[in-house]
């Protein structure tokens, strides 16, 4: 595949939320550690939502798509992470907006204008122990390859060494940032779920191009 | 320690919204429930006066919901248990407050209630809604030291915001000075709560955090964040002992000054322990010459059953005083 | 279950007097302490007007002691915990209500409190004390069969009588009209009271009542004196479902009948399930053509840290209502 | 010894309050099977109570020290028993009215009159699951002894029998009349407290007639 088009995406959405649903109750228990327990809850139930409002747009296009799950995150997840997973893709719309066809650099100039607006809308840089630690090396490994297959590889293997990470960090947002030295010893889990995201695409791509080249 | 096994709830998924029809059922006369979870006042305000939105997690029942009513706020954003609502529903929460004179968006400062208000505010200025401001408001001196308030949570303290920027509103105050007086209350109130157990979710069933039993954590936040360290639950008056001083020294009050004190249940605390307790706040702070105008004891900002309390104070000059004695009327806040 | 294993007190044999302390302190405004125990108005009722005797054990806080205040009781005595005071206190309680029209003295049906009612009254005799009364007040259905309601436990319910029992006692009537108001408050009542957990006395440290998690006692009485038995605990729904019925069975409550409704939290059940629950009582209640008048969810006669509730009905006319919209004032029962 | 006076009354005061201070968890753990737990708090707090107010008086005769007793019963152990308790105490003190020695028909007829006074209040008879079903056979056994000490020792015997009696009846006064048959299968903590008591008496008394022989 050198393009996705909108039903891919679609098909990519729903891995995501198969993934998070099932990782639901590792969420919480991540987020008890160092938040107020909600998070698995949270991502699970906006994922769901997402979809769900997905599948009753008419021929959607992909910005049509980004901004539904961006509405699905801001209204159905809440807190931090329904504005920070909210502003992922609300600020990737506008790189999408009246393009079918997506090709890699397309969904490369849509998840860094995410990070930059996640980035600055809740201030947390790397190392601060957030999602950003799994969300920016994430985009940076994904720019860097030449397709979509090493791409979604590389970002997976990327947010996922981001999330395991910020084990040993001290958080300085969020509500673990009160925590001090206490926070250290836990994953992030939004982190966790940023790298939960590109698992669930890595491995939708691969069973995707199996499917196909079984066909041909 | 062990959290309670069985909730009576129906559905997990329903919780909220079957919550809010039994509320506004039971309290038809001063709350009913519009669009999407917003619980607005039974009569709306005089057309003309600063509206006050509020939005929030649920999960501390009264709080807010019990704060909707005459004397008090115009809008409650409810959200999920312990999440902010997002910011689409905080704008339709800005418009049905909004009477003509515009609205005051009150935010509890946590990372997910400050992210979601500045993004509704961003949708605010996209659709011409401008008159319109945002405070944010912190209490908890458990979370940031001395010097950087701004960074600390909000907690059960906002107590003293919600009653007193409740009445100056119902005066004819406009958007900066209900937005400054709110600052005022703020400043002048210190907040720091104990915990001695967990509660459990009532949609997952899970823990929300560990506590052995015999233990205390001392500056455990609203939703059970956990605060600056466990240690051996102590009696009830060296618990105050511990927890009375750091409140006294932060903003600090002095001797002569006048306070209003909230001694707040997280939840399954029992009220003659809050007594008791209260016995010894009242004695000390006779003994270092601050007098208690008014107080408060009871379940106001809860953190589902955990049995723990807030210890909170506000300094009060004659303004804040009248204002504080003002009529107020919400379906679990009111001042005759 | 396991109960909460630490308490917030100091030493033991101090509960009662250091949260009478703390209480009467933050409420000095309404109320105030006197002699071996007695709670007072801060301002006596007006001479000429019949006196509100109630003696009642501790651990129900914020009943009774909450109770005292204008529109309401005018004497609380305090026993200790689940325990009802001697007649000696409740003699000293007597003549402390008495401003000239004589003190009824209300006792919450319970073989103590009923028997030390007694032996005060005989003390009263001796003493030439004659415009004193007692009515025997009960309301749960769980504790003896229709037919027998003279034999039934007070429980929760007799919060409707302590309202308008208070009100009408700021008026001019006569002790005997006073008795006869109370007792039509009680034959218009019905109660019924569940439970999911036991309760740990602080005095003792002990577990009051053994209770299994998961499982739920119907009939419970105030004291976790256990009732009709147990089971799986059920949904929010299908509990009340189960507890309604027999309470509109037993008066009975009837198509076009009003009534008010209490669901009283017996300490630490979260008002997010008490909302919830309040939700199915009136659905209920308007498929049988019943209409709620008004509500009041919360805490107000409470065991200890016990997780459950009562449910409570209390059939109104237009009497009955005005007494209840007349205003109140004690510390934990305001009526605006 | 054929009388006994104030001091030694007081002396066996002292021993029944010992007595049920130490078993005070046994008795709130009945109290829990059957009522709402607080009879041997209660008790244990009111003879403690009495102890502490006869050692208060000037000279006492055993009437001052028996009303003394009834007002420490009424109000420090409160409750149901309180009254009982109390009743007991108090309707014995006419009977013992101007008498400084007593000798054993005295006491039968405070007891008695005690005894009266407890079935006259609480409207429960032998078979009812209360203290009645302990009192009542301990003074009919006292009263068919020839001298004190056989007296207290059928007395204890007695009313020890009559408290494990109640283990297999259904309440029909007190809080645990609303049990039904769930009552049956504990005893009843107000007739386990009259086994004490005699108990307690009896003990001394061996107790204070050993010591005296010593002396001889
Ligand atoms: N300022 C921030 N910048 C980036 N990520 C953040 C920030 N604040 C919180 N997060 C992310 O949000 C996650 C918590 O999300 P969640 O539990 O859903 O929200 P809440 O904290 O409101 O309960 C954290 O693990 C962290 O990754
Ligand atoms: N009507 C009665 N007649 C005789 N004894 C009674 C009666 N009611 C209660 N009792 C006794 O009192 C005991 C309970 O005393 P206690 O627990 O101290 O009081 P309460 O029931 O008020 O908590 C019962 O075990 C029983 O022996
Ligand atoms: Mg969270
Ligand atoms: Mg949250
Ligand atoms: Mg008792
Ligand atoms: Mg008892």
């Amino acid at each position: 595949m050198m393009t996705v088009e909108a039903t891919q995406l679609a098909a990519m959405m729903e891995a995501i939320a198969r993934r998070v649903s099932s990782k639901r109750a590792l969420l919480n228990r991540l987020d008890a550690a160092l938040g107020d327990g909600d998070h698995g809850t949270n991502v699970s139930a906006a994922f769901a939502a997402a979809l769900e409002e997905i599948a009753a747009l008419d021929q959607p296009s992909p910005s049509d798509l980004w901004l539904t799950a961006a509405k699905a995150m801001m209204n159905r997840m809440g807190g931090a992470s329904g504005a920070l997973f909210g502003t992922l893709f609300f600020k990737g719309v506008a790189p999408l907006r009246g393009k079918d066809r997506l090709n890699k650099s397309d969904l490369e100039a849509a998840l860094q204008a995410g990070l930059l607006g996640v980035k600055d809308r809740g201030q947390a840089e790397v190392g601060d122990k957030t999602m950003v630690d799994a969300l920016e090396p994430a985009v940076i490994a994904f720019a860097s390859a030449e397709d979509f297959a090493a791409g979604w590889g590389r970002a997976a293997a990327a947010a996922r060494r981001g999330a395991v990470s910020t084990k040993a960090l001290v958080a300085r947002q969020g509500r673990a940032k009160y925590l001090g030295e206490r926070a250290s010893g836990h994953c992030d889990p939004g982190a966790t779920t940023v790298a939960l995201i590109f698992e669930a695409i890595d491995d939708w791509w691969k069973e995707a191009r199996n499917l196909s080249s079984h066909k041909l | 320690m062990t959290a309670r096994p069985h909730k009576l709830i129906n559905e997990p998924d329903n919780i909220v919204d079957e919550m809010l029809a039994g509320f506004c059922a039971a309290h038809n006369d001063i709350v009913r429930l519009e669009g999407d979870r917003l619980i607005l006042r039974a009569q709306p305000k005089a057309a003309g006066k600063v509206g006050l939105v509020m939005g929030g997690g649920s999960g501390h029942e009264p709080a807010m919901l019990g704060w909707v009513g005459r004397g008090l706020l115009d809008v409650n954003i409810v959200g999920e248990i312990f999440t902010a609502p997002g910011p689409e529903r905080i704008l339709a929460g800005i418009r049905a407050a909004d009477r003509g004179a515009g609205a005051l968006l009150c935010v509890s400062h946590h990372e997910g209630d400050r992210l979601n208000a500045e993004l509704a505010l961003e949708f605010c200025e996209l659709e011409g809604i401008n008159n319109v401001d945002m405070v944010i408001l912190y209490d908890d001196i458990s979370s940031a030291p001395k010097g950087r308030e701004n960074e600390r949570r909000g907690t059960a303290g906002l107590f003293f915001v919600w009653k007193m920027l409740g009445a100056f509103c119902e005066g004819d105050a406009d958007l900066a000075a209900a937005k400054a007086l709110a600052e005022k209350v703020r400043d002048n109130t210190r907040s720091l709560a104990m915990s001695l157990s967990s509660c459990a979710s009532p949609v997952s069933g899970e823990i929300m955090f560990e506590m052995a039993a015999g233990d205390m954590e001392i500056g455990m936040g609203l939703h059970g964040e956990i605060g600056r360290g466990r240690q051996k639950a102590l009696s009830a008056d060296a618990t105050i002992d511990l927890m009375l001083p750091p409140i006294l020294d932060d903003l600090p009050f002095r001797a002569g000054d006048e306070t209003l004190v909230l001694l707040n249940n997280s939840g399954s605390l029992t009220l003659m322990e809050l007594f008791i307790l209260y016995r010894r706040v009242a004695f000390k702070l006779r003994e270092a010459g601050i007098r208690v105008y008014k107080s408060w004891i009871g379940p106001y900002a809860t953190t589902l059953e955990t049995a723990g309390f807030a210890l909170s104070l506000c300094r009060v000059d004659g303004q804040l005083k009248a204002l504080w004695d003002a009529p107020a009327n919400g379906a679990y806040m009111k001042q005759l």
